[in-house]
Formats: C-alpha cells, structure tokens, sequence
C-alpha cells in the first residue's frame, strides 16, 4: 500500500475523500466547502499521507472523518491547541485545523488567539454559519444582536465577536473571509491561506440551512451581493457595488468612509493586505459596524517568523553549541562522588 | 542525639537532624542545600525536607515569611529528612516561634541574637524575649551574634567598597554553615568550590562568603560555649557514583532517558504551576537532548499539545499539580480515546481548590483515577522517592508507547523538592523499548487503526507523514472491527468499553509481582503505602522492627492496575493499615477490591508523615486499641 | 399482546410498547410525543424513550439517520418504555433494519411500503427487499403505501397550490399516527387540537395535517388487513390533575420553584451541550420567573458565573454533560473552599470523552463524586424518573442552599428525554426554605464569614451589599477560627479537611432513613439501583416476584452522603445485586463502605435496562448461577 | 456593626485596609496600586459594603485580601467569568477584577475577551509585569521576545500580545495603560475607568523587582520617560518627548507615522478616545510595534449597552408582557387531565 517516493501520481479529488459517509443536513454549506478542498488539494499535488486534519467538534468538525488524509476529531475548542503540539512534534506536516464559531470563538477563544500570536504554521479554516448547529441552534459569538434562537427565545443581547477584528488584535499574520457559495474565491482563498507560512485564519461564511437559514443571504443572493459585499483584491482600488459606483476612503479619524459615484476607481483606497501594521486591515474589519459592505478576501498577509520552525532553530543551535546531549554526562553533571 | 561526654570531645552519631529556619530573604534552601551536599560527599546516607512559604517574599521577619530546610544524615541506612530535629537553626523570631514545638526535648538550638529586636519579636508575636525570659531553657541555646560576627568578619569588604553592608550581612548564612559544619566536623571544601563557581564572575562575593563561612566555623572552634562536637560515619552504602537528585529532576532526567533509549523526540508541554514547574524549567534546559518544551497558555492546551505531539509520534508529556490536572480531565479523556501514549504528571500538592501550594498531599489519587467523565480507566503509577522519580517516569513512559494509552504519574511536593544520593545506574542498562510504529497495512484491505494486538489490546500507531495509513481519530465511540469509524451500536459501545478496561487490566500481566518485605513471613500487621510515603513507612518498620514486632511492608508504585500479589498480600495478613497522606483515597479502593478491612492511618498536614506518628497507630492496632 | 380473538374484535390489553422508527426527517420524535399524549389523555400510566442520530440531519434513508421514539402504555403501574415493542413502525427500510431485532416474536409491524425503493433499500444495505423475500414472515406485517395514501388523501391541497409536495409528504407521520390511533382506539381530539394552536398561523397545515391524520385513522377502519383492534384501559391512577413531563422540563421547573419558595433569583449559567441543553431552552423561556440565564463562553465560565452568582447571593444553577463536568472540576473545587451554594446538574451521556453524545449512561458517578483535585468531597443526588427530577431539583438546591455547599445533582439521558404523565403537586405544598443570609456582626469582635453552626457546620451567608460584612473568600486554606483568612497551619488543614467531609457527612443526620420495598421482609435478594435505574429496577421486580421470588429493592436518590439505612440493608440481606448503566461505579463506594460482596449488573450500551435483563441476572443469582 | 443609612461618615484610605498583613516583595509594584486604589475609593466616597474585589491566581491578585471590601480571590483566570456571574446576580454592586497578566491573557484570555465584548460592568485592572510573579519567574504571554525566563532559558520565541491591541479586537468600550509609578495617572485612569459604564480594562505596568526589574524603565525612568512615553490627553495633540518637539500623525496607510519639530503641537492628531470606531484607538495600541513611544492614558471610552442591564431589562419587560410568573400556572400549562 505504501506510494513509491519516486513517482508520485497526480491525484484527484476522489483519492482525497474518505470512505466514510458525509452526514451533513442536505444543503448545508459545509458541503461545498468539503468539496472545494478536496479538489483544491488535488489541484495542488498535496500529499494524503503528510496533509493532516485537527478539528474541534461541532457540524463543520466533523470535517476530517471526510477527508482520506491523517485527521482527529478533537474535544470542543481545543483544536489550535492541539495541531500546535502536532506542528512542534512534526513542522513537516502540513496542518489545517476545521473549526466553528462556537468552537473557536466561545470555547476555543483562548487557543485560536494564541496559536494565532504564536504564528504556528496552520490553516485555520473558521466555519462561521453564526449559529451552534451540532447541539441544534443556540446563538454563537458571531449571532448579531437580537438573535432570537433556542437559548435567547427573546432575543440574544451579546455583542458579537468579529473573527477578523479578534485575529487581528491577537497579532494574527494572515486573515481572509470567504464564502461557502463562492467556490472560486474559496479555493483563491484556500491557496493564499496554505502557502501563507505561519497561522492563516479563513473565515468561511456558512449557511445553515436548518438554524440559521440565509444569514449571510445579503452577500450571496444575487440582488444583493454587488452592494453588502467588499471584495479585496491586492492592488486594486476598493470598488463594489451592481455599478461599481462605491468605494471606501480613509477617513479623518483613521476609520473607513463609504463614497459613491463616477470616479470611485481613483477615490478608492488601493488594497494592500502585506502592510506591517495592522490598522489599515483593522479599520477594513470594522466596515460593517459602520453600515459598510463585507469585506471578502484577505484583509492580511505578512510574514513573521513562524512558532515551531524557531522552536526547532533555537533546539539545533544548543545541539551545535553545546553538543548532542548524552545521557551519562547528564547523569554525571554537577557534584558526584564515589562509594567504593 | 543525648549523649553524656565531656567537653569538646567528638561524638559519633548514627544519624543527626538539623533544621535551618529563617527568613525568606536568609537564605536557608541554599544553607540546606549546601550541608547536604557536605553530607552526602563525606559519605552519608541523606533525606532532605525543604518547606517554603506561597508568597514569593512575604514580609521580613514575619512567620508567613519563614522559609525552612531540613536534613537527616546518617551513618546507616535511612528514609527520611528525620522526624523531630536535634539541632536547629533559627536566624530570627518568627524562625525561633515557627519551628521551637517541632525541636527535639534538650535539643541544640542556635540562634542569631542579632535578631531579636523589639520590631521582630513582635512581628514574631513574641511577648517577651525569650532568650532572656528562661522560657528556652529546656534546650541546648547557643544565642550567637550571626549578623555582628559576619559584619565584623567582611569590614574589610565594606570599608574598602567592594561590598555594600546589605550585601555583607547577607552572608551571615555562610557564617551560619560554617558554625554547623565544624559542629559536625565537615570539611568545608565542596561549599567553597560551589561558592567559587557560582559567583565566579564576582570575585568579591566568592571571597567574601568563604571568609564568613570560615568564621563561622572558627567561632565554633575557638569560643567556649559549644560542649560537643560530632561525627556521624559515613554510611555503608552500596558502591558506585553517587549525586544528590531531588525528585523533580529525577523526573525529568528520566523522561529524557526514555526518549533516547526509546529513540524518540521527547514533546514537554506544561503551564507553570508549583511544585510541577521545576520539571519544565528543567527540561527547557535539555534541548541539547532534543527537547521540544512548549509552555501552554493553560493546562488544557497542554494536555491538547501532548495529545497533537503524540498523534505525531512524540514521547508527548505533559505536567501539572491539583487545580491544573482538573483541567485536564477532559482532554484526558480524548487521549484515552484516540488510545495515544501521553504521560501525565501530576505532582501533589495541599487542595482542595488552590488549598496549599507549597505543601505536600497525596489526595489526587482519586482525581487520577476518577476524575474523567464516562467509563475512563488509564494506568496511575506513583515515584516512591526522588531518585526513584527517575525509574518510574522512564516506566511511565514505557507504560504508555507500548500499550498505546494515557498514563499517569503521581509525584508530591515533598518527593519533588527533596533530595537524597543516588547511586547511579548506567544509561545503557536501562531497558531500551520501541514505539513501533506502522508503517505498512495491517490487513489485506487496508490500514484498521483500532485493530488490537491480541495479547496487550493495543492499537497500532501509524504516524502521519507514513504512505497508505491515513487515518482519522476521535473522541467518538469506535466500531469493534479496528476501523476506528464511528459507531451508535448499543451492544458495541458496551464490548468497547469492557475492551478499554481490559487493555488497562491486562498490563499487571506484564508488570513484576509485587515486592513484600516480610523477612519472617509471619507478621501479623501488614503495612501498605504508595508513593512517597516509602521513606517515613520503612522508617516506621525499622523502628517496629526493632520493637519485636513483626510488621512487613507493601510499598505500590503500580496504581491501577494493581500489580499481581496486593490482593492476596491484603487478604493474607491479620491486620493490615494504610497510611496516605489523605483520608483514605487507596483504602477506598483496597476496600472495595479486598472486601478487607483495611485500616487508615490518614493524615493531611502538608508534611510527610513522620515515623513517630505511623509507629504510634500500627502500635496501637497491634495492641488492639485501634 | 399475543392475542387469539376475531378479526376486527377490540382485544383489551393491559399494556402495549410501540416504536415509532424513521428517517431522521420523518418526525417520528413528534408522532411519538402526540401518542404519548393522546394515550396520557385516555388515563393510561406510561413511560417513553426517545432515541436519535447524534448527526442533526443525517443523510436521509441511512442507518445513521433513524430516528425512533419508543413508549409503553397501560392499564397498571408501569416503569418502563417497555422491553421488545408489540408494535413497530418503520418509515423506511434502515428503520426497519435498525430495529426490526427489536421487535417481539409475532409482533405487528407497519411498513410504508413507498419507501421500500431499491435506492433506500440500497443505503440501509438489504440485498433483497425484505417486503418480498419472505424475511418478515414471523410477524403480523402490515405494508401500506403511506407516501402515497398521504399523497392522495392531500391532493386538494397539493392541486390548488396551498401546499408543495414535499410539504404534504411530510404530513405522512399523521398518517401513520392515525392508523394506530386507529389500532388502539385512541381519540384524536388532544392531537388535532395541539395541531391547531402548533400550525395557528398557517391553517392549510392545520387542515393537511388532521386529514392526514383522519385518512390514516380511516384507512385502518376500512381495510380488511387488521384484524384486531386493542383497548388499553386507563390505568388506576391516584386523583389529581396530571401533565406529561419529560426530566429536563421537571428539572427546569423544580429549580424554579426551589428559587420561588426560598424568595431566591435563579442564577442558571451554562453552555449547551446535549443532553442539558434543554434546560437552559426551558429556563429562557421562564423570564417571566425572574430567571436569569447566561449562556457562557464555555462550561468554566459557566460555573464560575455560578460561584460570582451564589457570593451575590442567587440560587446559583449550572448544568452540563461529561466533556463539560470534566471542565468544571478545578471551579467546583472553588465553590467547594467557598463554601457557597450551586447546584451543579450533569444529565449523564455516554462516554468516555465525546462518547455517545445523545446516548444515555450512568458512567458520571465516579466524576461527580472524585473528579475535583484534593479532598474534596459534595453532596450528589441523583432524580428517578422524569417527575422526581422536578422534586430531586428542588431538593438539591434546598441541600446546597441550607449548607453552604455545592450539590451534584445527577440526571442522565433518558429521564431527561423521556417522559411519563405527573401527578402535579400543589406547589404551596413545597416546603420553603430559606437562605438566611447573615445581616449581622456574628461575634462581638465582628463578622467571622466561616464560624460554623455547630449542628450542621455550614457558614454564615453574608452577601455583598450588606454593610459592615465585608470579607474575603478565597480557595486557600483557611484557618479554624472562622475569619477565612489563609492559613499554613499543618494540623489546621487537616483539621479543615476532616470538618469538610464531616459537614457533608452529616447532612445524612438531616435527611430520610432509606427506604426498602420488601413487603414480606424476608427477601432473599436485595436489589440495589441509583437514579434513573428506578424504572427498569421496579418492572423486574415486579417480574420477579410474579415469579414468586421474594426480592427487595432500595433505590438510591442520595449518593453522598448516603442516607441512614443504606449500609444496614446492604448487611442485611443475603444476597445483594446493584444494577448501574457502568462497570460498577456505585458497587465499588458501597463494597469499600461495607465490605460486602455486592454483586454487579453492568452494562453499558446507551440504553436504559430491559427489565428481561435484570430478570435474568437476579434469577441467575438466585439461583446460584452467578 | 452596621452602618446607618442615613449618615454615610466620609471615609478614608485606611477604612479600605483590611487587617491582613500585605505580603508582597520588598518594592513590589503591587504596593503603590493598592494604595492608589485604597486612596481613589475613599476619595470617590465609595462603600466598603457595596464594593466587590474578584481577582485569579498571582501575586497581584492577593489584591482583594488586603481591601477592606467584599472580595473573592477566585482560581487561576477566571475572575472575568465569575465578576460576570455576580453582575449579572448584582447589577447594584460595584465590582472590580484584578489579574496578572498571565492569569488575564494566557490561561484567562477567552473569559476577559469576552466580559469585553458583553460589556459587563467591571473595572478590570490588569498589573502587567510581563512575567508570572507568583510561579517565581517564567514568561508570559505580555514578555517580549526573547526573554529569558526560567521556562525560556535560551529566549522566548512567543510574539506577545498587546493588552490594549487585543481588548481592542474584543470589542472593548474602555482601554487604558498606565503605570504604578504614577500615582496621580494611576488614580485619575482609575477614576475613568470606575465611571465608564461597561467594561473596562486598564493595564498598569507593573514592576516586578524580584523577577523582572526595570521591564518599564523606559517609560518610569526620569531620564527616558518623556521620550519613550506618550501621554495621551483627550482634546490635545499627541505630542511628547523631553522638548515636546515630539508628535504622531496619521500616516497613508492608516498607521501612525512619529514626527519631530517644533510645530509638532500644530500637527499632531488630537487625541479622542470616545471615536465610535476603533481604528484609531488600534492604530496607537501598535505605535510601540514601530519603533514608537508606548501610549499612556486612555486609548477608547465608548458607550454601549451593559449586558447586565440588558439582561433585566429583558426580564423585565417579559415579566411586564407576560405578567409575573405563577408556579401553579407554570405547571398547569399546557395540556393536563385529570384524574378522579
Ligand atoms: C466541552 C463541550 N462542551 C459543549 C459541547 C457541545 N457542543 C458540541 S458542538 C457545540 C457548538 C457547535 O457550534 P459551532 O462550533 O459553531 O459548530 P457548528 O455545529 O455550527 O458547525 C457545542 C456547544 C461539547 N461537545 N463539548
Ligand atoms: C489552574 C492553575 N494553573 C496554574 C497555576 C499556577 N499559577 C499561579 S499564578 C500563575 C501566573 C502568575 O502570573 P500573573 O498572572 O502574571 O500574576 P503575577 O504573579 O505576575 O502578578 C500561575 C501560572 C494555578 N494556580 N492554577
Ligand atoms: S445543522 Fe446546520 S451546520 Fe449543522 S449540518 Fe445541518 S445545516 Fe449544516
Ligand atoms: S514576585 Fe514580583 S510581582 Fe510578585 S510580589 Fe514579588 S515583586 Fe511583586
Ligand atoms: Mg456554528
Ligand atoms: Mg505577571
């Protein structure tokens, strides 16, 4: 069964897909967001046997069982956590952690944001349908204010959390939103996130049909798309909208302002997600606070270094100095004596 | 310690106690420390016992603020840092007030008289003075004027600048040493060349310390008032090189031991918590050896990393105590699961809750074996000294590679932060084991992940990064047929977690039968313990022993699951007690298992036992009062 | 229900079990629901047992997807949702396949025959259609085309566009809740009238729904293919006004009332997690009660929002399952050195780890009783039956609140899930009781927040806002004296330890001796059983001594502490059997309490007890078989 | 004991001291806090009786035993989560959190992220001293690279996390920094925070003699200060420096950008923490990141709605709607039979 290192056959789809049953409602986005990284991990030449899936729990952590490649299904919110020791035992694998928003947002908070300052190499794929589906619709910490939902039958009175906002106060490198319906930008997404060295955060707004059908219907359905989402595009003025009429400028306070009209191609802010500082990618987060469009695309990309691969430098640079540690010298350090 | 000789003359001893108590600022670990190491190069057999407060300086001369380090030395062979000590040192009031009840009756007491100020006496909470108000009279009180003698002994430092008073009158706890070590006529040769490399870099201080504690022991030679001097032989203890280790470090030599003869990477993931963070700073030290430390942000992320680094083939540790392996419990319950080798260290300390940091307890057995949610059995093993630390981490990791499970370690405070000499073994006789991994399909059909070795039940573990084993785990109930897929089967999840408890059960197949030291084979009390609690416990047999009683002895390191022998031993022995430092957490078990009614001895102090206390209650059971 | 009467006569019966089983879609949740309804309506005693995917929608027509809603109805006292069903109803072929083994021997079994296509009988893997091959010959089987008969009989609806297909598909379950209202002439007034107000705002679904629900009742009335209806006789129920009531709801309402009658605000901080979170859906709900629900970050901050409720002086209310009780040790451990009052609930699942989420289990007791670091003892209860888990809340919060302490109360997934009809209680009947939150200085020195009562050795409860009070609590160790400052007095913690366990200890002095049904009192058998086993336990014993065997049975409600009695009856008897959904959880405390030889029944597979199984083990041990 | 209601006597520093002995190290920074705050509650003519102290585990969260108030010194970082259950159980009281840095921002993180973006009503007073005091000297979470701790003894590789940076991307209304040197700003940033309704973090840089002397030389030592500081001064420009020839701009991409001159007063942004949008309050969270002077005062003081309030103002509007609960109709309800 073991592949011969020297041919390496190009495969598809199909030979990144489990033998097990996908178990997910019919029409949940989870489906097309399993669909893109299959293929998107064919298209790559990734390698099954180095490509491994951590996962929390919840509908969208179910994830790796699907997925013909080393996985584990984890305990609620503690994924980043555990791909980190996998990452610090094993910086050659190549690690995607599959996560909700309840898992990594309300239990998982903690370990999102410091896999996310450490920088350790990981794709963190966040499926964001703000909702808990597994345990059958309570509100999340991406629920908007006024969630009516099992647990707030009057309406849910927590301010949400903005995964990307959160990223980027907790020193993240790289940040991207993206959509379960939009499968070309999905997998553009996918790729930046993948090769981007370090902790990637994709946040995947996901339908959930049966609890949450349509909360993100604004930045999908047709009507509307062109005018509630942003789309980033590296290099290339902040435009949207059906007419392409609306921009976004910096204001006087450092926030983002909206303009409309003719000229918004040269108005516009050019977008630049390789910034060392974070304000420009923070401000572009907080659009939608302000009334603004949703941003989609990668609103950071930089490079730090990375958690384990200095972990691993730091190891081999004692080897080299100090010499390969021996267990007798270890035993024999320091003040020993004889009894004869 | 009585002894009826003339003065100055030298007094053998067979084994002596001392205890230095004094402010946290003082000094005293570092005084303790450096004794002991005299001690143990001149040959004795040694225990050590140090206690220090939660704060990390609490208020000078305060009792909160007292910081204590004991030793029992000996020409034969001992167990413990000594129940009641012959000789204490009390560097002020809250010392002299904190430590006075424990001293032997005419005991040798000496005291800096240099800090009995008013200020600290009533800090201290004493009313009168009482080196002046006849209340120390009952003991040997040698009030010394430590700080005065020591500034007198440095003037020329301070006068020509090269220290400053403060850092002079530090060095009173070298005037200190040097006074007990000539009392028990120790060279004062390793302390010197410990004081040489430690402040190599300041020559100033090197020279300043060795001269105070010079003049320590010069004042002890040339003033009147010390009566005795004396010796204690060393001991006959078995050939070799010896160190002195304390238990931490034994701890975390012993994970590196088992990562290299076991050729794997050792993965140490921890959040800082005492008395568990010794191991982690000791390992961050190692990487020469490999190491790969990852400090958690909390003590679930910790037991998550070990959980990830063993799915990725790491020698995965992870170390806590009390409030932090609650923690743990549910990730526990993953490891469990996805029947991955982790080691998990738990060394005790005071609880409930934050309880007692800094102090000692054993009342986590109950926690390591009970404290996961569901039917969650794992193997608990527990270091029955400091140097045997070493042994049962290398054991404890062995436990885990080899039958692919979660073990727990048990160590305590009193284990970890004491020290005696070891003997040390050869690396290479240690026996090598083997992670053996996957690396090829296990059935014609493919790669079954759960498919068990007949024998020990354990799955195989196929690393990620191996051609053709791809694989997903999980906390979920498993299917029985090895391909590790889910499954809501009622009669399957029951088979499962029968099987989960046998792959536990069967590893005392594999273990030693257990050792009792009985040498009649005809005692009638049969005394049980675990843990730490082997010194005070063999301490107490000898003394039993030597009362012609005849008790035998039954020490468990294997936990769960019990070695072959404990229960028939239980049953075979007229009486039997158990002595743990909780309320009966093993008796419980016992009980449960036996149907015999074993009796407790069950103290929570903080303090290991002392033989005195154990003698009493296994007196009194043999005497049938109890 | 083996019967031997006419076509078509009405056999009466004195109790029937029927399994409705389908597609996770199917809605056989709600078909059973209205069933039990209509059958509680017509007087009958029962018991329910609902039973589904851990998937929210699993792939339809996949084994994965069953969904299946079991109750046994009757004309006696009855215990259980029955053993093996009279009736099955399977939507589809993977309900079949499912549950078909369940089935009695010449049981009757309801197909929809439109659901048998080679596509699904695919996917529920039969090679062969079972309809056809023969395979159903040994039961009474009934293949009827309920699709499509639904179809038919809403064809006006689907014609002039009130209704899409799929939506009157849907309406098939009252088709088949019809046909067997039909079968055990059960009136149709409680459901259409329940679908009136459910649909209220959209009166086509009313209207497609009761004429489903009425072609179904005239299908059976006009087909020749039954040849028996059955009467189950109301059974002989005490008076009083009754309700169905599942254990979650109860347990959502006890706590209600426990903060109504104690003049109280429900603090309830949790985070969902199945089976629990229907608590929390309830308590949402109760704002009108004054309830404050908070749903946390996760199951820390759930209990500590607790701890912060309870110093504030709330009836303070967590609730969780395995993975979240394994999280909330180290904070219970808080509560515990706080000594403040939460009630902390567990609705067990199955384990270990993630386990089988919706499956039920008894394997949480070790948890609850060691699951915390150090000495830590609380007292735990556990609710009997889905209505007992109103007054077993009530309770709880009355023993947390009464000695400053937290309580475990322990539910699992049946009771919560399951419902039986409920003899409602006067609520003005509930005896009050009260916080006595402390208002004044309790010595003249001042306010010493841990001076104990003598008698039951809880602290005074004085909460933020009351001048003069002030304090600080915290999860050191305090000394004896009352303040709550911290103390490092060895024999103060162990002192402190002892006084702990004694005030849990005695809380036994202050509840009901246990009692025993063995009504000739000379039982030769004593069953032992906790919690939700009650059920189950009654209807073997009931069996058991229908069989002439004299049996006796004592039903744990307290676990910790035990209640006066227990270890008595447990000596008593000759032989004495403990049944527990683990491996002997409960049997190891009460083996190492009294060195008794208690046998085991133990068995875990997700599902309560048969009452055949504990048949079978009591009769083999009264036998001498076991 | 109890105080009469009708004359509240004025109340001073030592009426906040409880008895215990304060056991902190010789020139702990702890020590010029407890003052500070001893002295503001006295001042503000607060009572011991409705003021509640909750901290964790750590040096600085022995605070609560030293005040004369009702306190709780709770397990290791999970203050914010209980304050939060007593506020909710309590809206009447006032309520402070204390926490070290690693109690607040490594093992506390998702409880503090979330108190703040609830908007619980707590002054939270983070004592950052960018080490673990208590566990006697590892990093933490706030350490710079490279530091050299007992679990780091080759360096630290861990990028820290910004206090302010991260309450920021947590949706914070109030984020201040300011230093335990400094009496007067301590008390007058205590004075903001205690008046802000809502959630407040304040870091006080918080020396730690014992195992990380001089972390905040820079910004507390008479010669530095001015220049490593910046002091921030709502309604004034951002100008600091020895000469005050120092000042911030915003730079094109929304980062701020330091200058030097004499008109720097003429230049400089005005500080304005009560923007509605964060990004400016972020964008000086990363002044240090660049090279700049660390900002001291108060970054963002927004309004927003309190959780607790909400919480019973929805109860009581249910309790208005559906009138007060009844446990004889709770039980009733729905459909019952009877039985004679
Ligand atoms: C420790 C623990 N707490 C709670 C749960 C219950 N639980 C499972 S998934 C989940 C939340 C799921 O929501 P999300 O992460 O958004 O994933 P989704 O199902 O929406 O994909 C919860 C609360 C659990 N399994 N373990
Ligand atoms: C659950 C748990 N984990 C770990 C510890 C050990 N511990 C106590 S305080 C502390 C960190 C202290 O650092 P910080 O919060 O910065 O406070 P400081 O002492 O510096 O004021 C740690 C790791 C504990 N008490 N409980
Ligand atoms: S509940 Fe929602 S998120 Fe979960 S599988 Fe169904 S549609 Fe998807
Ligand atoms: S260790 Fe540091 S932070 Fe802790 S009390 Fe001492 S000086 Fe203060
Ligand atoms: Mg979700
Ligand atoms: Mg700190």
């Amino acid at each position: 069964m073991s592949a011969t290192e020297t041919e390496l056959p190009q495969l598809t789809r199909k030979d990144f897909a489990s033998d097990q049953e996908v178990r997910w409602c019919p029409g949940c986005g989870d489906y097309a967001i399993l669909a893109a990284m299959q293929s998107f991990l064919a298209d790559q030449g990734a390698r099954p046997e180095s490509t491994v899936f951590i996962s929390g729990i919840g509908c969208s952590s179910r994830f790796p069982y699907y997925m013909n490649t080393y996985g584990m299904h984890t305990i609620h919110g503690r994924a980043p956590a555990i791909a980190t020791g996998l990452a610090v035992a094993r910086p050659d694998l190549d690690i995607f952690v599959i996560t909700g928003d309840g898992d990594s947002l309300s239990i998982g908070g903690n370990h999102l944001i410091h896999a996310l300052r450490r920088n350790v190499n990981l794709t963190i794929i966040l499926f964001n349908n703000e909702i808990y589906g597994l345990t059958k619709g309570q509100y999340s910490p991406t629920s908007p204010v006024g969630t009516v939902a099992k647990s707030t039958p009057y309406g849910s009175i927590d301010q949400p959390l903005n995964p990307s906002t959160l990223a980027l106060g907790a020193e993240a490198t790289f940040v991207a939103r993206t959509i379960d319906r939009d499968r070309n930008h999905l997998t553009e997404v996918l790729a930046a996130a993948h090769a981007h060295q370090g902790a990637a955060l994709v946040e995947v707004l996901q339908n959930c049909p049966v609890f949450n059908d349509g909360a993100f219907a604004d930045v999908t359905d047709r009507d509307t798309k062109a005018d509630e989402g942003l789309v980033l595009v590296p290099g290339e003025p902040m435009v949207y909208g059906a007419d392409r009429d609306r921009g976004v400028i910096a204001g006087p306070t450092g926030a983002l302002e909206l303009i409309r009209g003719d000229d918004v191609e040269k108005r516009s802010l050019v977008h630049d997600p390789t910034l060392d500082d974070s304000t420009r990618a923070f401000a572009l987060s907080r659009l939608q606070r302000s009334g603004g469009p949703i941003p989609i695309g990668i609103l950071r990309q930089v490079e730090r270094p990375v958690y384990e691969q200095e972990l691993l430098k730091q190891v081999e640079r004692v080897e080299e100095r100090e010499g390969d540690g021996e267990l007798d010298a270890l035993l024999t350090g320091g003040t020993t004596w004889q009894v004869d | 310690m009585s002894t009826t000789a003339h003065p100055r003359e030298t007094v053998r001893l067979d084994a002596a106690t001392i205890r230095f108590a004094g402010d946290s600022g003082d000094g005293m670990q570092l005084t303790g420390t450096r004794f002991t190491n005299e001690s143990a190069v001149a040959g004795n057999d040694l225990a050590t016992l140090p206690d220090y407060p939660a704060e990390i300086r609490a208020p000078a001369g305060t009792l909160a603020g007292v910081s204590s380090f004991q030793l029992q030395f000996a020409a034969e062979d001992i167990h413990t840092p000594g129940d009641a000590p012959d000789v204490l040192v009390a560097m002020n009031p809250a010392a002299l007030k904190k430590h006075l009840g424990a001293l032997k009756p005419g005991g040798t007491l000496i005291v800096d008289e240099d800090a009995f100020t008013s200020r600290n006496l009533d800090k201290a909470g004493f009313e009168e003075n009482p080196l002046e108000d006849g209340s120390l009279d009952e003991y040997d009180l040698h009030s010394v004027a430590l700080t005065s003698l020591t500034m007198t002994a440095l003037e020329e430092f301070t006068e020509d600048g090269r220290l400053n008073r403060k850092e002079a009158e530090r060095a009173k706890n070298m005037f200190a040493l040097g006074l007990v070590s000539w009392m028990f006529s120790r060279s004062l040769d390793t302390t010197e060349a410990w004081l040489a490399s430690k402040f190599g870099k300041r020559p100033e201080l090197v020279d300043a310390n060795v001269k105070a504690l010079r003049a320590g022991r010069n004042f002890g030679d040339t003033t009147e008032s010390f009566r005795f001097v004396y010796e204690v032989p060393p001991a006959d203890l078995a050939p070799g090189t010896y160190r002195s280790i304390s238990g931490n470090q034994a701890l975390a030599w012993g994970l590196v031991a088992a990562a290299s003869r076991a050729d794997m990477t050792l993965f140490y993931g921890s959040y800082p918590i005492t008395p568990a963070s010794d191991v982690l700073h000791e390992l961050s030290r190692l990487k020469r050896f490999g190491v790969r430390t990852f400090q958690a942000e909390d003590e679930i992320a910790a037991m998550g990393s070990a959980v990830g680094a063993a799915f990725g083939g790491a020698l995965a540790v992870t170390a806590s105590s009390g409030p932090g392996i609650a923690l743990k419990g549910e990730a526990m319950g993953l490891a469990l699961m996805t029947e991955l080798p982790v080691v998990i260290i738990d060394v005790q300390r005071g609880g409930p809750s934050t309880g007692l940091p800094t102090k000692t307890e054993q009342s986590d057995l109950n926690i390591a074996m009970f404290g996961r949610n569901g039917e969650a059995p794992l193997p608990v093993v527990a270091a029955t000294s400091p140097s045997d630390a070493f042994f049962t981490a290398y054991e404890a990791a062995r436990i885990a590679v080899e039958n692919r499970t979660p073990v727990i370690l048990l160590l305590d405070g009193y284990l970890a932060n004491s020290s005696e000499p070891w003997n040390l073994p050869d690396p290479d006789a240690l026996q090598p084991f083997d992670p053996a991994y996957a690396t090829e399909a296990n059935t014609s059909e493919g790669f079954l992940p759960y498919l068990r070795d007949d024998e020990t039940l354990a799955r195989p573990w196929a690393v990620p990064g191996t051609p053709g084993l791809e694989h997903r785990l999980g906390g979920l109930e498993k299917d029985g047929l090895g391909s590790g897929n889910i499954s809501y089967d009622p009669n399957n999840h029951h088979e499962m977690t029968v099987v989960r408890q046998q792959k536990v059960d069967r590893i005392a197949d594999r273990l030693p039968e257990v050792e009792i030291d009985d040498p009649t084979g005809d005692a009638e009390l049969l005394l049980v313990g675990w843990g730490s609690t082997a010194g005070p416990l063999r301490a107490a047999i000898h003394e039993l022993r030597e009362r012609g009683h005849a008790v035998a002895h039954m020490q468990l390191r294997y936990l769960a699951p019990l070695q072959r022998g404990v229960e028939e031993a239980i049953k075979r022995y007229p009486t039997v007690l158990c002595a743990e430092n909780n309320l009966g957490q093993l008796t419980n078990i016992l009980r449960a298992r036996t149907l015999v009614d074993i009796k407790g001895h069950h103290r929570v102090t903080g303090l290991p036992f002392t033989s005195v206390e154990l003698v009493e209650t296994a007196t009194a059971l043999l005497e049938g009062e109890a």
